[in-house]
């Protein structure tokens, strides 16, 4: 059993900085948690924290059903990646992956059959007698992450563990670990996973569920589905989907008895459900759309909205097509794919368009706290 | 790990003239060597040789002086010397490493009562003249029933009274990032095979110059053995090479001056085997950017 | 250790005295079955550290070789060793004359026998003199005038003497002993105290006579000795001794065959007449003992002890083992026995043969052992080289050697 | 882990018992001394402070070589600590035969306090010896090293810095912990050599420094081969340090009392000296592993 | 003048590791060069050797008109991003942008300046007093980042600079530091950036030319338009594109007169010019397709192929859906908009598809060189 619960958690740091706000967060036992936030949101410290290499200045930590605060890190049962890999520079990579299993006492057969499987997992068995400082940052990284997986641990931290490698690596390597992870669940030994990344991708496919933190604190805790759909407040909703969401100044107001959003001149009327939650309502407002939700031409299911349009300019990334444009003073992007974006080719800066907005995809938040609102 | 190696051009290309750097290092080093040339030069030679010249050539080469130095005058050759000298070092080096890393370790890494001032006593110590201690602690190992043993030159170091080495360890413990000991940690250190595999590997550049101190060291400690030991068969090369110095007969200075030459070779040898591993330090060698 | 027949014997030396007593060790445990003498010895250097700490720790060894002026450190009242006069045999008591014992008197108590004795005198290099052309100095007059000879002849680095600052020390004590009757100190009698005994005149003298020897280019200066290599340098070490251009030396009979050991031929080593001034009111020699043997207080078995240093002293095998390795013995049998075997060089015996005389004729008697105390004589050794290096007046050093020496020497008392 | 207390004292128990044993008891022992006159035959006589009143106020060999103690400290600490950063430095690369060079550089180091160190230093401080002879290559007349007051400290302040192989050695250690990327980074940053050596490679090491610093500092304070055996504390006690006169007090005058007190003066200096520099530590050494970072 | 030129560039490691092999390359002054390819492949190796931090075993580097085998790295006019950050410890982070310009000797007035308006540019001017130890991972990277801009180098070096940042923190980054380099060249001081990089998007939009490497060699130099159309090889069409290319063993064949390919037991009629050239050529050959160019509905151009298949599972990332499927054994994978995707819910593993290809964008690479066919 090793559900990891942190309850009130603190830290200050002893220069008097503090990392860590209160933060209450329950992994299951066996569950993927992927921890994302902007740099220096305390990610790595929290990681720290339940690894046992940091001090806890409040609030409780528990693995399993017991309280850890004070366990030293060997009895708390994790291994982890360290972002900054911390490989011991006077072994070998072997030794550096034996290590653990050496100290844990593992007969010296099943201990090389483990090291040569990670090796063979992380696709480094040809460095296996190098030093580190004879790899490269991308193997040593992989070396870093192969010293936690040779461990059958209850928990595993990864502090941003393919941050190093190429995409088509790191692909490869998302899908071994979530497989590892799969697998032990099947053998019937979950591995509780924490897993800190900066990568979207990363975190969409890996993580079970998702924990946004920003500043020390958390922002929400949901499935990369619910995160994506019904972002709590607009910093998830800007933090989460790449490009990211566009975020506007809006302006709440009445049409025709339901409600609609005023933004850079325009007003665009709200539907159904939401329109008849907020009517009445009025004011300052966030308005979210993500890019993927505007298009260079309407839908053909018909439920968005044209509006009138200036082009700043326009990316293109292979088979799609990032159009920057203003409504009004208000900067929005748009994804669209190549096709539809044939008709922009050629356009000036400063060219007046149509883009279609699929309102009802769009979020409204407060203005002041940032929160959902209907 | 690949010492010849140079991992980087930086520190090890050689400048545009290296011969220049031979030259300036060459000079000096025979500056520093000039003692030993002229002290063998001057196993060659009689008294009065020694005493007007200062060059080092001698006018004959005769090796007796070795022979006879070497024989002694006392009951026991210089074999018998040399064999308790490492009766005491072998030991004492091994205690003092010992003592000396775990009180480095827990004095750089962990926290414990009254450590600041257990701290301070340490590096207090060093600062009494021993001079005045030498009495005190005669009376003391008097009192156990240790004199004219080995005892009173090995048992206290077992017990990390080296403060200087402890001191020392303690700095460049302290100077050495804890990165991998967290990582040991996580992968299930105790604290005892932290010092083993981390620490002591980081360490060893420092714990091997602790050897070869300890080594030179006690080689050359006169007045230790010379107020504990009291029989002549227990004397170590420190107290044998001034027995045929008394104060007023003639002395044989070829012969001591031999036999002297001789009592380095240890030293210099211990020293020569060391000192590659000066620079080999293991937590330079970090991973590359 | 447990073993009550084991003796401790400690002592220092060189080579050959390590050899020999060791020689003679074995012949005393040959004599005395089951007895075993377990031998301490060492260089000189360290030895009293050891013997000091032995003693603060009370085990120190049974039978002990010391310095005759250790006496008065080890021993202020007598106590700090065994008192050997119960314990004496009759060969001691025939071969070491009660002048001899004497020397090992503490306060009544017999502390310590003397194994030799050794006195001031003048040795000369005849070549040297023969090459300015001067006969070998018998007076003071005649000393005083090989100077400005040497510097003429031989040039400015050229001295018919050498000496340490403490030889030239003793050596100007002499004239100012011959003039004023006195020494610096003197030693402590039935009547009183040691005392400083010189007045300010004879202190004056003594200063003076130490600066004429300098000016006047008889001796060499105490800064030129030191810049060749330190100040406590022994002449035979010195590069002008061994070719002759420094060309005397005031020193201790028993230094002459280390002194004669560097000379480079032709030069060679002659015994002078010992300088008086007319009207002499002392000899002015200078002379004590050098080596003693005395037994620890602690020690288990002291007749043994006894018979050991008995056996030393006065045996004559051991006498014929021992040789001269601790200077010429002062006990008569060993003595003859190695003048009849033809043991003794001319010039060590010419020199005992003037100190003997001297002795016998009761002028050179035993000095303040204060004076030798390490103390006083850092004490005498400072003044003296303010006086060398014209840091002072002699009025002022000779005022400094009175009050500050009674002073010193009130404390060390 | 490292928060666990009682690991971290059993581990200092040796040396706590050691000290308390060999250390602690000699050193109150010599402490009680202080206050008596003992001259080792006789039972220690209690007299309270008049040792120490007898130095502070009618012992000018005292204020002599205390002086002369100070002088010695301020001139030979930073000679042989820099020149053994110098040298340290130096030697840190990889050259052929560089073992060698190491090897010869330390070599006056083994030779410590043999008596072929005093005669050959005498040898070579003499008036006619061979440094005045390469001083003379030099137009320099000769100098009397030994026999000139004003010299004879610089004799024993060479020899002090002769002997600077094992600071150098502890150097050399220091100097691997130096990570290579620091100097790659500093390089790129148009670092010259000397500027990354004092830029980097010395506040980077400034924990031995500082050891080396308070060592030597201790050393120093305590020489005692060097002024014994080649000057003897001469000329005019010019280099008469303490350590000297509380041997010559301890051991030849038989004044363990006097020494004592002596000794105590001695410590009470050097544990000043040596506290001051552990306060301004905290100013310019820098710890990488310390939890927390050096402050400004 | 900075052009940097390697020719038969060579580097054999002291443990007899040949790392590059022969590199021949030529970055204009001015240019914005990338360097991608596999973890390990020897980017760092690259741009230690241009730095002057690892010695050149082989052939000859210029910068500018110089030969600088030999030249010290101070004297080479560059400055660089190290891949672990290589920040010095003892100083604030302030002095740790400030060191370099104090070296040159800087007026304190402008290189305060500097230091601030760097910070600034890395959102960064809190952190200023830090030491290293009490950063983040992110934030001692962008530290390490503010090190090279503060100066002005005539080349910049960038090894992997925005790996820790999150994704919007690295998309902003990434706007700054194109921004700077116009600036540079605007402003007359154009400045040569090497930058290396795992992330597809960095390489795409930053690098106005990129560098495909391979164990040491080079595999193709060309702008990232030409790298994504015209792949010269099948490694860099596997590499270059995310999610990757779908390349499968396939057969070409005579089909009508005219060529085809075959593969999972399908025939796929080539079209055009490509069929013309490629008409009677048979043979073992590599096919090659973007998943961005497999559909779940036939394209409204018509210029699909229906292929059947079988599904094997599906992945939702927002607004699209990455299918992966077999045609016959060989796996595929396709990347299709939500709204296209909606068929496929609720289907098992193993449910029959048709999945409709775009020929016109298929390559044909040779399967024994590898190297693009026709
Ligand atoms: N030792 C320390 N002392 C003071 N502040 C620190 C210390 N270590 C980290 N911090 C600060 O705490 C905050 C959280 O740091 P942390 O390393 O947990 O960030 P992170 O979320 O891992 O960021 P990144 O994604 O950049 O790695 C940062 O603002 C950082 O500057
Ligand atoms: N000092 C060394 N000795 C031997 N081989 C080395 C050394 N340094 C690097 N290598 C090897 O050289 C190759 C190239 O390394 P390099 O660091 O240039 O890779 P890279 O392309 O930067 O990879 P990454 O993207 O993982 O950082 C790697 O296979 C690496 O293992
Ligand atoms: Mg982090
Ligand atoms: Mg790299």
């Amino acid at each position: 059993m090793a559900r990891v619960s942190l309850s009130k958690i603190e830290k200050v740091y002893p220069n008097g900085f503090k990392a860590v706000h209160g933060v209450d967060l329950d992994i299951r036992d066996g569950e993927f948690m992927v921890f994302v936030g902007p740099s220096g949101c305390a990610k790595s410290t929290l990681l720290r924290m339940v690894a046992g290499l940091e001090s806890i200045t409040g609030g409780e930590l528990r693995i399993g059903d017991k309280r850890v605060n004070d366990l030293p890190a060997k009895a708390r049962g994790i291994a982890m990646v360290f972002q900054n890999y911390a490989l011991y520079p006077h072994m070998t990579v072997y030794d550096n992956l034996a290590f653990g299993l050496k100290l844990a006492g593992t007969p010296k057969k099943e201990l090389d059959l483990r090291v040569r499987q990670a090796a063979q997992l992380l696709e480094m068995e040809h460095l296996l007698e190098r030093y580190p400082k004879q790899l490269s940052g991308g193997q040593a990284q992989r070396v870093a992450v192969g010293r936690a997986i040779v461990k059958k641990p209850e928990v595993f931290l990864f502090d941003e563990p393919l941050s190093n490698l190429d995409a088509k690596l790191r692909a490869a390597m998302r899908v071994r670990l979530t497989e590892l992870h799969q697998t032990l669940r099947d053998q019937g030994q979950p591995a509780t996973v924490i897993y800190v990344t900066h990568d979207q991708t990363e975190a969409m496919t890996m993580g079970e569920r998702i924990c946004v933190l920003k500043e020390g604190v958390i922002q929400q805790v949901d499935t990369p589905v619910a995160l994506y759909e019904k972002p709590a407040n607009a910093f998830v909703a800007g933090f989460i989907g790449s490009p990211e969401m566009n975020l506007v100044k809006a302006e709440l107001q009445p049409l025709n008895g339901s409600a609609a959003v005023g933004l850079g001149g325009q007003v665009l009327p709200l539907s159904g459900a939401r329109s008849a939650a907020l009517a009445g309502r009025q004011g300052a407002i966030t308005f979210g759309l993500r890019p993927e939700h505007i298009g260079a031409l309407p839908r053909p299911q018909g439920d968005s909205l044209p509006v009138p349009a200036t082009l700043r300019f326009t990316e293109h990334m292979g088979s799609e097509v990032y159009v920057h444009f203003n409504i009004g003073e208000l900067p929005f992007s748009a994804r669209v794919p190549v096709e539809q974006a044939s008709g922009l080719h050629g356009l000036q800066r400063g060219a007046a368009l149509t883009m279609h907005l699929q309102m009802g995809a769009a979020h409204l938040f407060d203005a002041a706290s940032g929160l959902a609102v209907a | 790990m690949t010492t010849s190696a140079s991992p980087a051009p930086l520190r090890d290309a050689a400048p545009p003239v290296p011969w220049v750097r031979y030259i300036a290092l060459g000079a000096v080093s025979l500056l520093m060597l000039y003692p030993l040339i002229w002290l063998v030069g001057a196993t060659f030679k009689t008294n009065a040789e020694i005493f007007t010249e200062i060059g080092f050539w001698p006018s004959r080469l005769d090796f007796g002086a070795y022979e006879k130095g070497w024989k002694t005058s006392t009951e026991y050759t210089f074999a018998t010397y040399f064999l308790n000298s490492f009766i005491i070092t072998v030991p004492r080096i091994i205690v003092t490493v010992i003592s000396c890393v775990l009180v480095a370790y827990a004095f750089a890494r962990f926290e414990f009562w009254g450590k600041k001032s257990l701290f301070a006593i340490m590096v207090g110590t060093m600062m009494l003249p021993l001079i005045v201690l030498r009495l005190p602690q005669y009376l003391m190992f008097r009192e156990v029933g240790m004199l004219d043993s080995y005892w009173p030159l090995i048992l206290p170091s077992a017990f990390a009274t080296d403060t200087f080495f402890v001191f020392m360890l303690v700095q460049f413990l302290r100077g050495i990032p804890r990165d991998m000991e967290e990582a040991a940690m996580i992968d299930g250190c105790n604290a005892i095979q932290m010092l083993w595999h981390i620490i002591v590997p980081l360490l060893k550049p420092a714990i091997i110059s602790v050897v070869v101190f300890q080594f030179i060291w006690t080689m050359n400690d006169f007045m230790g053995p010379l107020i504990y030991l009291a029989s002549v068969e227990k004397y170590p090369v420190s107290l044998a090479l001034k027995m045929s110095i008394g104060a007023t007969e003639e002395v044989e200075w070829a012969n001591v001056i031999a036999i002297s030459v001789v009592a380095l070779l240890p030293s210099v040898a211990v020293f020569f085997a060391a000192q590659k591993h000066f620079i080999e330090g293991a937590a330079s060698s970090g991973i590359k950017g | 250790q447990k073993d009550a027949r084991v003796l401790r014997f400690a002592w220092w030396g060189g080579a050959a005295r390590h050899g020999a007593t060791l020689a003679a060790v074995r012949l005393f445990e040959q004599r005395n079955a089951g007895l075993r003498i377990k031998s301490e010895y060492m260089g000189f250097n360290g030895y009293l550290e050891r013997l000091t700490t032995q003693v603060a720790g009370g085990s120190e060894p049974d039978v002990m070789q010391i310095n005759w002026a250790w006496l008065a450190m080890f021993s202020k009242r007598g106590s700090g060793f065994t008192d050997l006069t119960p314990l004496l045999g009759p060969a001691v008591r025939e071969q070491l004359p009660e002048a001899e014992l004497a020397t090992g008197r503490v306060a009544g108590k017999l502390n310590a026998l003397p194994v030799s004795y050794s006195a001031r005198v003048m040795l000369w290099n005849p070549s040297t003199f023969e090459r300015v052309g001067l006969a070998l100095p018998k007076t003071w007059d005649e000393l005083f005038a090989a100077g400005p000879v040497f510097r003429n002849k031989l040039g400015e680095g050229a001295f018919p003497l050498d000496g340490e600052l403490y030889d030239m020390i003793l050596l100007a004590q002499t004239w100012v002993q011959q003039k004023h009757g006195t020494p610096f100190i003197a030693p402590a009698t039935a009547e009183g105290p040691s005392r400083v005994a010189m007045n300010e005149a004879a202190a004056l003298d003594w200063v003076r006579i130490y600066q004429r020897l300098v000016k006047e280019h008889v001796a060499t200066p105490l800064p030129l000795r030191a810049s060749l290599g330190g100040a406590e340098k022994p002449t035979e070490q010195q590069p002008d001794w061994v070719t002759g251009r420094w060309a005397g030396n005031y020193t201790w009979d028993s230094a002459i065959p280390l002194r004669a050991s560097t000379l480079k031929p032709p030069q060679r080593l002659a015994l002078g007449d010992f300088p008086t001034l007319p009207g002499a009111l002392h000899s002015g020699m200078f002379g004590r003992p050098t080596l003693m043997y005395a037994v620890g207080r602690h020690c288990k078995q002291p007749e043994l002890a006894a018979r050991l240093i008995e056996f030393l002293l006065t045996d004559l095998d051991a006498a014929r083992l021992l040789g001269r390795t601790r200077g010429l013995p002062g006990a008569r049998g060993p003595l003859q026995q190695l003048e009849r075997e033809g043991q003794l060089p001319a010039l060590e015996l010419q020199a005992h043969r003037q100190i003997q005389a001297q002795r016998d004729a009761g002028r050179l008697p035993l000095p303040g052992p204060l004076f030798e105390h390490p103390r006083m004589l850092k004490f005498m050794r400072e003044v003296f080289e303010t006086v060398a290096y014209n840091k002072t007046t002699d009025i002022a050093a000779a005022r400094r050697l009175i009050t500050d020496g009674a002073a010193l020497l009130n404390r060390i008392k | 882990m490292y928060e666990n207390k009682r690991l971290g004292f059993l581990f200092v128990l040796p040396f706590v018992l050691g000290v308390l044993l060999f250390k602690l008891f000699p050193f109150v022992m010599s402490f009680a001394l202080s206050f008596t006159q003992y001259d080792v035959m006789d039972p220690p006589v209690y007299v309270g402070l008049q040792n120490y009143k007898e130095l502070a106020t009618e012992d000018p060999l005292f204020t002599k070589s205390l002086g002369v103690t100070l002088w010695f400290a301020v001139l030979a600490v930073p000679a042989r600590v820099g020149f053994a950063l110098f040298v340290a430095h130096v030697l840190n690369f990889k050259l052929r035969g560089i073992n060698f060079f190491r090897s010869a550089f330390y070599l006056p180091s083994i030779l410590g306090g043999s008596i072929a160190t005093a005669v050959l230093w005498r040898f070579l401080f003499a008036r006619n010896g061979l440094v005045n002879g390469i001083l003379g290559q030099f137009g320099i007349e000769p100098i009397a090293w030994l026999a000139d007051e004003h010299y004879s400290m610089w004799t024993i302040v060479l020899l002090f810095m002769w002997q600077f192989g094992s600071a150098m050695v502890i150097f050399l250690a220091a100097l691997q912990n130096v990570p290579q990327s620091l100097y790659e980074a500093a390089e790129i940053d148009g670092a010259s050599r000397s500027q990354q050596f004092w830029r980097i490679t010395v506040p980077l090491i400034t924990p031995v420094i500082f050891f080396n610093v308070i060592m030597q500092m201790v050393h120093a304070f305590q020489e005692f081969n060097a002024p014994y055996m080649v000057t003897e504390g001469g000329p005019l006690s010019s280099t008469y340090v303490l350590a000297l006169y509380i041997y010559d007090q301890s051991f030849r005058y038989f004044n363990l009392g006097y020494g004592s007190a002596l000794s105590w003066v001695l410590f009470a200096l050097v544990a000043a000296l040596a506290g001051l520099s552990f306060w301004s530590s905290k100013y310019w050494v820098f710890y990488a592993g310390e939890k927390e970072a050096a402050k400004k």
